[in-house]
C-alpha cells in the first residue's frame, strides 16, 4: 500500500515535470498533501487511536487547505502569469528528472543491502527532495520556488515514514507549523516585491553584490 | 727604557713635522730641472709659510665657525696621524693594537672638517672640490685597506709599526707581493695628495682643481694651516711607502735612518717624473683610475693567498 | 626590582594625568612631568642593577608575588638601559615639540597616550621572560607606535607610510608565533630562561634560525626587509620616528640575540649569511642615503646602515660561535652592543635635530635650507657632533664601536688562519667604504643645511630650552662615550659575561687600552685648543677682515648659486644607478638665449619601488578577478547547495 | 521547572505581551528585564551555582552552558542599545514595522533558547528554524528593496538548507538501525553513549547533511551567501544578534553530529570536511576583501572568516578545538562591538558605500577610535581575547598532522588584515568634506556599552578566568580531545 501511494506521489512529480501551468503546481501540492495523509492514516487499519489523528489532521489542514489555498490567493492578487517561465526546454528537464531518478532508485538499492529500508517511498520521498531543487534552480517564478520547497518539504515527510522515523507528536506539528510560517512569511515577502519591484523573476533580485 | 722610546717617538713625529716642507721643496726643484727651469731654492716651502703666516686672514662673509676650526683640526689630526708612523726603527710616539684604524680614521677626521670648511664659503668653486674630494676619498680608503691593511690581515698585527717590522724577505711571493702594495701605496698617495695626475696642484684654472680649489678663499693664517698640513700628509705617505724598504737593512738605527733618507729622495724624484711626464685625468676617469688601483689590490692579495 | 615597576606604574599614571587635565597644556606638562620622574626613577634602577650585577635570572618577585613572567638577565638590562636613557631626553623634547601643535589648537591627547603606552610597552618587552607576554608587549608596542605615527592623518603620505609599518608588524607577530610554538613545543615551556636548543636538532634549528631571523630582521630593517623604514620614519611625528629609529629597530637586533641565546652554537654558514646580508644593507644603506633630499628619509637610510653595522658584529660573533672561539664573539657581539647603544644616542640626537629644523622651517627638503649656522649656532655643533659620531669618525662615540668591530675582523683572521684573513680583509674593505660614504653623506647634509647661505630666507629660527636640553644630553653621550669608553665598555664587558657568551671572562673587551684612546683624543683637543690660542694672536698681530667669496671676479654671486645636495652626490650616485634607481630629468635649452631651465634627480627604492608595490598590485588584480562563489542569484545558492553534498558524498564514498 | 520558564517560557511571554502592548518604551522595559533575568540566570548556570534539570526535550551540558551564555549577552548588550537604535529616524514605512521589533526579538530568545538546551535532535531542528523565522521580518527593518530581497534570499535559502539538515537526521535515524538504539527516540545524548555501534554509512551522510544544511545559517563558503547579504542589510543590532549568537546556535547543531562521529571510524572524514569548509570560508573572505566597496558587507564577510576559523579549529581537533571554543565567545563579544560602531557610522553618513566615508575619527571621535580599536581587536592584536584564542588554533594547526593549513590560513589571513585595514582606515582617515557638519558627537549609550564589551574582551583574555577554562576543558573531553 506504502508503495502503491509512492508511485502515485513519482507519477504527480513527473507531471511537475512536464506541466506549463502554475495552477497544476498547486494541484500537485494539494494532490501530495492528501496521499501523505493517507500514508499517516495507514497505521489505523490495524488498530483505531484518537490521539493519533491529531497528526494527519493538521497535516491534512496545513497541506491540503491552508497552503494551496493561500498560494491561489496570492496568484489571484497579484494575477501573476499562468505559465511557469522555464530556463531550459521542458524535455531537458524531464530528462534531467529521468535520469535523477534512476540515479537515485539505483543508489537506494546498493544501499538497502547494509541496511534494510523500504526502497520505493525511501528513493520516490529522495527524489522529490531532487525534483524539488530542480524546479527552484531551474524556474524563474519566485512563487514556483515556494512551489518546488513545497514538494521538497513533501519528499522529505514521505522519507520520514519511510525510514520509520517516531519522531514525538509535538516535534511533527512543530515540522508542520514552522513550515507553514515559512510559507506564510515568504507570500508576504511575495506581495512586498510584487509592491516594490515589478515582476516576480529572481532576474530582479540582484542588487546585493560583492 | 720607556722614556727612550717616548723620546724616540717624540723625535721622529717632530722630524716628520720638520722636514715635511723640504720634501715638497724637493720635489719642486728637481720638477722644475727636468723641465729645464733653475726653479727656486729647496727651502722654497719654508719661506711661503712664513709669508703666509705674517699676511691678514680674509674670511669669506658667508664663512661661520667652522672656517675658524676647520684648519686647526684639519692640522692636529694631520700631526696625530703622523705620530703614529715610524721612522727607521724607532716605536712611534702612538703606537697600540688597531693604531692602523686610528691612522685611518684620523685623516678622515681631517678631511671631514677640511671639506665642511670649504662648503662653509658658500661659492659654487669650492662645492665642486669639496665634491670632488669626498667623491675620490670614498674610494681611496679601500686602497688603504688593501695595501697596509692586507699586511695587517696577513700578519696579524695591527699595529703599523709591527706591520711593517713583520715583513720578511724569505718568501718570494711575498716580495711580490710587498711590491705589488708599495704600487698601490704610491697611487693611493697620489690620489690623497691631490698630486698630478689626480690633481695638478700648480694649475690656474678653478673647475679642474680638488684641493687647491677648496682653499680658495683662505688667507693667512688659515692657509698656513691648510698648506702645511697638505705637507704632513704628502709625508706621510712618503714614509708610509719608504717604510717598505725597511727589510732590506739589518735591523740599526741609524742604518735605518740612512736608508730611510735615501728612500726620500728617490721617492721624491719618482714623484717628480711622474708629474713631469704624465697629465691630469679627465675628473670622470678619476674613481676608474682609483678602482683599477683598488683591483691591484685584490688581485694582488689573491695571488698571494693562493700561491703561499 | 619592584621599583621599576613602580617606575612603570608613574609612567603610565601620565595616561590618568592626560584624562584628568581637560586643557591641553596642563594635560602635555602633567604628562611629561610624570613620564620623566617615572623613566629617571627606572634608569637608575636598571643602571645599578647592572653595575652591581644583581640579575635575577629566574623566579622574581613583583610586588610580593612570585613570577617568573619577568626576568632581569643581562641582555634584557641592557636593552631597558638604552631604552630607558634615549627615553629620557626624547620625552624632554616631546613637550616642547607637542607645544607647537598645542599653540595651533591642535589636540595632543591621544598622541601623549600612544607615546606613554609605547615608552612601557617597549621596556616591558625587554624584560618579559614568558613568550605569550613578550608577544603581547611586541604587538602593543607596535600598535601603538603606529597609532602615534598616524597623528597627522589627514595626510596621505602618512596613512601609506604608517601601514607599511603596521603591515610589517603584523608579518613579523605571525613568523614569532610559529617561532614560539615551536621552542614551546621542543622545550614544553613558554619560559625565555628554558629555551635552548643545539644544533643537533637538525632541520628544526635551521628553520627556528630562518624564523628568528627573518622576523627580527624584518622589525630591525636589514635589507631587504628595510622598505618600510623610509616610509614610516619621515611621516611619523619627530618623537615617535627618534624613538622608532633609536630604539624599536633595536628591538630587533634585541630578538637576534635573544635567538642566539637560545640557539648556540651557530652553524658557520648563518655568520656569513648574517655578515653579507649586513655588509650589503650597510652600503645600500648609505649610498641610498647619500641619494636622498628628504631630511628624515636620509636619516631613515642611515638606519639601515647602522643597522647592517651592528649586524656585522653579530655576523662575526656568529662565526665565533661555530669555532667557539672566545675572542671573536666577545668582540664580535660586543661591538654590535655598543653600537647598539651609540646608534640609538646618536640617531636619535640627529632625528630630534631634524625635528627642530622642520617645526622652524616648515619643509623636510635639505634643498631649501642653507645658511642656518648664523641663525642657531649651537644648534649646528650639536648637529654636527652628531654627524661625526654617526660617520664613525673620531673622537666621538661611533668610532668606538666601529674600533671593536674593526678589532674583530682582525682577531677573526688571526684566530682562523688560512683563507680567512681574506675573506676578514674583504669585510674590513667594505665597512671602511661604508665609513666612506657616510663621511660624503655627511658633510653633504651638514654643510647643504647649515652652511653658506641661506636658499629660501628664514623666518624664524628659535630653538626652546628643552630642544637644547634633549640634544645637549644625547651631545653630551656622544663625546662622554667617545672620550671615555672605559665605563662603558666596562658594563658592555659586564653584559657579555653574564651568561651571554659562556666562558668570556677569559677575554675580555678590556685588553684594548682604552685609556691610551682617551689620552690622544684629550691631548688633541688640548693641541686644537693652543693652536687656536695661537691663531688667535697672530690674527691679532696681522688683522682679519670678512670680503666676499671669490667668484673669478663675478661679484653678483646670489644663494642659487651655490653648490646643491644633488650635484654635490651626483657622481657617487652615478656609479651606481641601477642599484639606486637613479634618474635625472633635465629639460634641453634648445634657444640660443636659455629661458627658464628645471632639473631634477630622484631615487627610488628598489625593494620597494620596483619589487614589492608590482607584486602586490599584480597578486590583488589577479585575485580581484577571481569572480569564485560571487553570484547574485538565489538559484546558484541553491545549486551550490546540490553541488557541495555531491561533493562530499563522493569524499565520503572514496573514503578508505 | 523555574529554569524552563526562565529561560524560555517567560520570553514566550514576553514576546505576547509586547504584542499586546503598544508602546516602544513599554515593550524595551520588558525585553530589557526579561533579557537580564535571562543573562543573570544562565550566567549562574554557568558557574554551577545552580544545578538546572529541564524537562522533555531539554538538557544541559558543558557545551550548552557555553553557548548559552554567549547567547544572552549577545542578546542583552542589543536589547540594551535598541532602544536608543529604534528612535533613530528612517522612512514612514519602517515606522510601522517598529512595533514588531521587541516581539520578534523575544521571540528569537524564546527560540534560540530551546534550540541550545534542546537534547533531541528534532527539537533542535524545529527551534533552529524558528529563530530564522523570527529574524527574517527583522532583517527587513528598513522597509526597503536591499532589505527586502535580503530577507528574501535569507529565508529561502535557510528553509532550503535546513531541510536538508532533517534529511540529515532522518539518515541518523536509518543509522541506528540493526542496533539497540532501533525505534529509541533522538536524544543525542543517547547516541553519544552508543555512537560506535551506529551504521558509519548513514553517519557519514547524516554529518554530510547536516553540516551542509546548517552552513547555509552558519555562512560556511559556499552557503555563506544569504548569510552575508542578511548581515549586511539588516540594522546593526540585528547584524551584531546574527553574527554573534545565530550562527553559533546553528554551529552547536554541526557540533552535535560531529560528537557522535568522535569515537566511530567516520571521525577523520568528519574533521577532513569540516577543515575544507572553514578552508572554504577564510578563502571566500580573503578573495571578497581585494574588491570590498561596502563596509557591512565587509564586516559580515569578517564573520564569515571568523566562523571559518572556528570550524577549523574544530576540525583540526587537539590544542585548536580549545581554540576554537575561546573564539566563539570572543568573535560574539568583538562583532558586537563591529556592527555597533558600524551602525553609528552608517547613522551618521547615511551609506554603506566605503567611498561616501572620510575622516571618521575627526567627525565622530568617540566611535572612530572605538572602531579603530575593534579593527585591531578582530585582527588578532594582543591584548584583546581573539588574539589568545587564534594563538591556541594556530599552535594546534602547527602541531596536528596537517601543519600545511597553519601556512595557508596565516597567508590568507595576513592579507585579509592588508585589505581590510586598507578599506577601514580610508574611511577612519582622509580629510573631510567640505559639507561634512561638524557637530560634536555625544557619548551615548552605544558607546558606553562598545567600550564595556572591549574591556570584557580584554578582560577574559588576559584574565582567562579559572570557570571558563574548565568548562572548555570539559567540552572538549566531551569531544574525546585530551589537553
Amino acid at each position: 500500500m506504502q508503495n502503491v501511494l509512492s508511485i502515485l506521489f513519482c507519477l504527480s512529480l513527473f507531471y511537475l515535470a512536464v506541466t506549463p501551468r502554475v495552477k497544476a503546481y498547486v494541484a500537485v501540492l494539494r494532490f501530495q498533501g492528501i496521499l501523505l495523509t493517507i500514508l499517516l492514516m495507514l497505521p489505523f487499519i490495524e488498530q483505531f487511536s484518537i490521539f493519533a489523528v491529531i497528526l494527519p489532521a493538521t497535516l491534512f489542514i496545513i497541506k491540503v487547505i491552508v497552503i494551496p489555498r493561500y498560494i491561489n490567493k496570492i496568484i489571484l492578487e497579484l494575477d501573476i502569469k499562468r505559465t511557469i517561465e522555464p530556463t531550459i526546454q521542458q524535455f531537458n528537464f524531464l530528462l534531467l528528472v529521468i535520469f535523477s531518478f534512476i540515479i537515485i532508485f539505483l543508489a537506494a538499492s546498493i544501499l538497502s543491502q547494509s541496511t534494510e529500508i523500504e526502497i520505493i517511498p525511501f528513493a520516490s520521498g529522495f527524489a522529490a527532495v531532487a525534483v524539488g531543487i530542480f524546479i527552484i534552480i531551474f524556474r524563474k517564478k519566485l512563487i514556483i520556488h515556494v512551489a518546488g520547497f513545497l514538494v521538497l518539504e513533501n519528499g522529505i515527510f514521505l522519507f520520514g515514514t519511510a525510514v520509520a522515523s517516531e519522531l514525538p507528536i509535538m516535534i511533527e506539528i512543530g515540522v508542520l507549523l514552522d513550515v507553514f510560517v515559512v510559507v506564510f512569511l515568504m507570500g508576504i515577502a511575495l506581495n512586498r516585491i510584487s509592491s516594490t519591484f515589478e515582476g516576480f523573476d529572481v532576474t530582479i533580485l540582484r542588487r546585493l553584490k560583492d | 727604557m720607556e722614556v727612550v722610546q717616548i723620546l724616540q717617538g717624540i723625535i721622529s713625529l717632530i722630524l716628520i713635522l720638520g722636514l715635511s716642507p723640504l720634501f715638497v721643496g724637493l720635489v719642486n726643484k728637481q720638477k722644475a730641472i727636468y723641465t729645464g727651469r733653475a726653479g727656486a731654492s729647496i727651502l722654497q716651502p719654508y719661506y711661503e709659510l712664513k709669508k703666509l703666516m705674517k699676511k691678514e686672514t680674509i674670511n669669506a662673509n658667508s664663512s661661520s665657525f667652522i672656517s675658524t676650526i676647520a684648519p686647526l683640526i684639519n692640522l692636529i689630526a694631520v700631526a696625530a696621524a703622523a705620530a703614529m708612523l715610524p721612522i727607521s726603527f724607532a716605536r712611534p710616539l702612538i703606537s697600540f693594537e688597531g693604531d692602523i684604524i686610528l691612522f685611518a680614521y684620523m685623516l678622515g677626521l681631517a678631511r671631514f672638517f677640511q671639506v665642511l670648511a670649504a662648503m662653509d664659503i658658500g661659492s659654487s668653486f669650492e662645492g665642486m672640490g669639496a665634491a670632488r674630494e669626498a667623491t675620490f676619498a670614498v674610494f681611496a680608503e679601500p686602497i688603504f685597506f688593501f695595501t697596509i691593511g692586507s699586511i695587517a690581515f696577513i700578519s696579524g698585527f695591527t699595529s703599523i709599526y709591527d706591520i711593517y717590522h713583520s715583513i720578511r724577505l724569505d718568501n718570494i711571493s711575498f716580495v711580490v707581493f710587498i711590491i705589488v702594495c708599495s704600487i698601490s701605496v704610491f697611487i693611493l698617495a697620489v690620489t690623497e695628495c691631490s698630486r698630478m695626475p689626480v690633481d695638478d696642484p700648480n694649475t690656474h684654472l678653478e673647475l679642474t682643481m680638488i684641493h687647491e680649489v677648496m682653499i680658495l678663499d683662505n688667507s693667512g693664517i688659515d692657509l698656513f694651516l691648510y698648506q702645511y698640513s697638505s705637507y704632513i700628509k704628502l709625508f706621510i705617505y712618503v714614509i708610509l711607502e719608504a717604510s717598505f724598504f725597511y727589510p732590506f737593512a739589518v735591523q740599526s738605527y741609524t742604518l735605518g735612518i740612512i736608508i730611510f733618507v735615501v728612500v726620500i729622495i728617490i721617492l721624491s724624484a719618482a714623484l717628480a717624473a711622474v708629474e713631469t711626464v704624465t697629465s691630469r685625468f679627465k675628473m670622470k676617469n678619476i674613481p676608474h683610475y682609483l678602482l683599477f688601483a683598488t683591483a691591484i689590490g685584490i688581485l694582488n692579495l689573491l695571488i698571494y693567498t693562493f700561491t703561499k | 626590582m619592584d621599583l621599576l615597576f613602580y617606575s612603570l606604574l608613574l609612567q603610565l599614571s601620565s595616561i590618568a594625568a592626560i584624562a584628568f587635565f581637560t586643557e591641553n597644556k596642563k594635560a602635555s606638562a602633567a604628562a611629561h612631568l610624570l613620564l620623566a620622574a617615572g623613566l629617571i626613577t627606572g634608569f637608575i634602577t636598571t643602571l645599578t642593577a647592572v653595575l652591581t650585577s644583581n640579575f635575577i635570572l629566574k623566579d622574581m618577585n613583583v610586588f610580593g608575588i612570585s613570577t617568573s613572567l619577568f626576568r632581569f638577565d643581562a641582555l634584557g638590562l641592557y636593552f631597558l638601559c638604552i631604552i630607558q636613557l634615549v627615553a629620557i631626553p626624547t620625552t624632554i623634547y616631546s613637550y616642547s615639540y607637542l607645544k607647537h601643535y598645542i599653540e595651533k589648537g591642535k589636540s595632543v591627547k591621544s598622541n601623549l597616550v600612544f607615546y606613554a603606552v609605547l615608552l612601557t610597552s617597549t621596556q616591558m618587552v625587554v624584560v618579559s621572560n614568558h613568550a605569550i607576554l613578550f608577544l603581547i608587549c611586541w604587538e602593543v608596542m607596535s600598535t601603538s607606535a603606529y597609532l602615534g605615527m598616524i597623528f597627522e592623518k589627514e595626510k596621505k603620505d602618512v596613512q601609506t607610510g604608517a601601514f607599511y609599518y603596521l603591515v610589517m608588524s603584523h608579518a613579523v607577530v605571525f613568523l614569532l608565533y610559529v617561532f614560539f610554538f615551536f621552542l614551546h613545543n621542543q622545550t614544553n615551556s613558554w619560559l625565555f630562561s628554558n629555551f635552548h636548543l643545539s644544533p643537533d636538532a637538525g632541520k628544526l634549528f635551521i628553520i627556528l634560525y630562518a624564523l628568528g631571523l627573518i622576523a627580527f630582521g624584518m622589525k630591525a630593517g636589514f635589507m631587504p626587509f628595510h622598505f618600510w623604514l623610509p616610509r614610516a620614519h619621515p611621516i611619523a611625528p619627530t618623537v615617535f620616528s627618534a624613538f622608532l629609529s633609536g630604539i624599536i629597530i633595536k628591538m630587533g637586533i634585541y630578538g637576534i640575540l635573544r635567538t642566539f641565546q637560545f640557539l648556540n652554537p651557530t652553524p658557520e654558514w648563518l655568520g656569513w649569511l648574517v655578515l653579507s646580508v649586513s655588509m650589503i644593507s650597510a652600503i645600500y644603506g648609505v649610498w641610498y642615503a647619500l641619494a636622498q633630499h628628504d631630511i628624515k628619509r636620509l636619516l631613515a637610510y642611515h638606519s639601515v646602515e647602522n643597522i647592517g653595522i651592528i649586524g656585522i658584529g653579530i655576523g662575526v660573533g656568529f662565526i665565533g660561535s661555530a669555532y667557539h672561539s672566545v675572542p671573536i664573539q666577545v668582540l664580535g657581539f660586543g661591538g654590535a652592543l655598543l653600537h647598539t647603544l651609540n646608534h640609538a644616542v646618536f640617531k636619535s640626537l640627529l632625528f630630534v635635530g631634524s625635528g627642530v629644523i622642520y617645526q622652524n622651517l616648515g619643509t623636510r627638503n635639505i634643498e631649501l635650507m642653507g645658511g642656518l649656522v648664523h641663525y642657531g649656532k649651537y644648534f649646528v655643533v650639536l648637529f654636527l657632533i652628531g654627524s661625526i659620531a654617526i660617520s664613525g669618525i673620531p673622537p666621538f662615540n661611533g668610532f668606538i664601536s666601529e674600533f671593536i668591530i674593526y678589532n674583530s675582523f682582525f682577531t677573526t683572521a688571526k684566530e682562523l688562519k688560512n683563507y680567512y684573513p681574506l675573506l676578514m680583509l674583504i669585510s674590513a674593505v667594505g665597512l671602511a667604504f661604508v665609513g666612506g660614504l657616510a663621511v660624503a653623506c655627511f658633510t653633504k647634509i651638514n654643510s647643504i643645511m647649515f652652511l653658506g647661505k641661506e636658499r629660501k630666507e628664514v623666518k624664524h629660527f628659535n630653538i626652546s630650552f628643552y630642544e637644547y636640553l634633549s640634544l645637549g644630553i644625547f651631545a653630551l653621550l656622544c663625546v662622554a662615550i667617545g672620550f671615555y669608553p672605559q665605563p662603558f665598555i666596562v658594563i658592555v664587558n659586564k653584559v657579555l659575561t653574564e651568561g651571554f657568551i659562556p666562558a668570556a671572562s677569559s677575554f675580555s673587551l678590556l685588553n684594548i687600552n682604552w685609556y691610551l684612546l682617551s689620552i690622544i683624543f684629550i691631548s688633541a683637543s688640548v693641541g686644537i685648543i693652543l693652536i687656536f690660542l695661537w691663531k688667535r694672536s697672530i690674527q691679532k698681530k696681522y688683522g682679519r677682515r670678512i670680503s666676499s667669496a671669490w667668484g673669478c671676479g663675478y661679484e653678483g654671486l646670489n644663494p642659487r648659486m651655490q653648490y646643491t645636495a644633488s650635484s654635490y652626490a651626483d657622481e657617487l650616485n652615478e656609479i651606481s644607478k641601477t642599484a639606486l634607481v637613479y634618474h635625472k630629468k633635465v629639460d634641453k635649452q634648445k634657444e640660443i638665449f636659455p629661458l627658464k631651465g628645471k632639473f631634477e634627480s630622484h631615487s627610488e627604492d628598489l625593494a620597494d619601488n620596483k619589487i614589492l608595490l608590482p607584486a602586490f598590485r599584480n597578486f590583488s588584480s589577479f585575485v580581484s578577478r577571481i569572480r569564485f562563489l560571487s553570484y547574485t542569484d538565489i538559484r546558484y545558492y541553491i545549486a551550490f547547495i546540490l553541488i557541495i553534498i555531491t561533493i562530499y558524498s563522493l569524499i565520503a564514498f572514496l573514503w578508505k | 521547572m523555574l529554569e524552563f520558564s526562565v529561560l524560555i517560557l517567560i520570553p514566550l511571554i514576553a514576546a505576547a505581551v509586547c504584542y499586546l502592548i503598544k508602546g516602544t518604551r513599554s515593550q524595551y522595559a520588558i525585553s530589557l528585564t526579561v533579557s537580564a533575568f535571562h543573562l543573570l540566570f544562565s550566567f549562574i548556570i554557568f558557574i554551577g551555582l545552580y544545578k538546572p534539570n529541564l524537562p522533555f526535550f531539554f538538557s544541559t551540558d558543558p557545551l550548552s552552558k557555553l553557548f548559552l551564555l554567549i547567547l544572552s549577552n549577545v542578546y542583552f548588550w542589543v536589547v540594551l542599545i535598541s532602544f536608543s537604535y529604534l528612535k533613530r529616524p528612517v522612512t514612514s514605512k519602517a515606522e510601522a514595522g517598529k512595533k514588531y521589533y521587541f516581539l520578534l526579538l523575544n521571540f528569537y530568545l524564546f527560540a534560540n533558547t530551546a534550540a541550545i538546551l534542546s537534547n533531541h535532535f528534532g527539537m533542535y531542528w524545529v527551534a533552529a528554524e524558528a529563530t530564522t523565522l523570527s529574524v527574517a521580518p527583522l532583517i527587513y527593518y528598513y522597509r526597503n528593496e536591499e532589505a527586502l530581497e535580503a530577507m528574501w534570499k535569507y529565508l529561502f535559502l535557510v528553509s532550503v538548507g535546513i531541510a536538508f539538515a532533517f534529511i540529515g537526521i532522518l539518515f541518523l535515524t536509518l543509522s541506528a538501525n540493526g542496533t539497540i538504539m532501533e525505534g529509541q527516540q533522538l536524544f543525542f545524548s543517547e547516541f553519544v553513549k552508543n555512537a560506535t555501534k551506529l551504521n558509519p554509512i548513514w553517519l557519514k551522510a547524516s554529518f554530510i547533511f547536516i553540516f551542509v544544511g546548517l552552513s547555509t545559517k552558519i555562512g560556511i563558503a559556499p552557503m555563506h551567501s544569504g548569510d552575508v547579504d542578511a548581515t549586511s542589510n539588516s540594522p546593526s543590532p540585528i547584524a551584531a544578534l546574527m553574527s554573534g549568537s545565530l550562527r553559533i546556535t546553528a554551529l552547536l547543531g554541526v557540533m552535535r553530529i560531529f560528537q557522535i562521529l568522535t569515537p566511530t571510524t567516520s571521525y577523520e572524514f568528519a574533521k577532513l570536511i569540516l577543515i575544507i569548509g572553514g578552508l572554504l570560508s577564510v578563502a571566500v573572505a580573503f578573495i571578497f576583501m581585494f574588491k570590498v566597496n561596502n563596509y557591512k558587507r565587509l564586516l559580515a564577510y569578517s564573520s564569515v572568516e571568523h566562523l571559518g576559523i572556528i570550524t577549523l579549529g574544530i576540525g583540526v581537533g587537539g590544542l585548536a578545538f580549545a581554540g576554537a571554543m575561546y573564539h566563539v565567545i570572543y568573535n560574539s563579544l568583538n562583532k558586537m562591538v563591529l556592527f555597533f560602531t558600524a551602525g553609528n557610522i552608517h547613522s551618521r553618513f547615511k551609506t554603506r558605500e566605503v567611498n561616501g566615508i572620510k575622516s571618521v575619527i575627526n567627525l565622530m571621535p568617540w566611535t572612530g577610535w572605538l572602531f579603530l580599536l575593534s579593527f585591531f581587536a578582530i585582527s588578532a592584536i594582543p591584548p584583546f581575547g581573539i588574539f589568545f584564542s587564534e594563538l591556541m588554533i594556530f599552535e594546534g594547526m602547527l602541531f596536528s598532522n596537517k601543519p600545511w593549513i597553519l601556512a595557508v590560513t596565516m597567508f590568507l589571513l595576513l592579507f585579509i588584515f592588508i585589505n581590510m585595514g586598507k578599506t577601514l582606515f580610508q574611511m577612519l582617515y582622509g580629510e573631510k568634506s567640505e559639507k561634512a557638519i561638524q557637530e560634536k558627537e555625544s557619548f551615548e549609550i552605544i558607546h558606553f556599552s562598545v567600550i564595556v564589551l572591549l574591556i570584557l574582551l580584554i578582560a577574559i583574555g588576559t584574565i582567562s578566568p579559572g570557570i571558563l577554562q574548565e568548562n572548555i576543558l570539559s567540552i572538549s573531553k566531551d569531544f574525546g580531545i585530551r589537553l
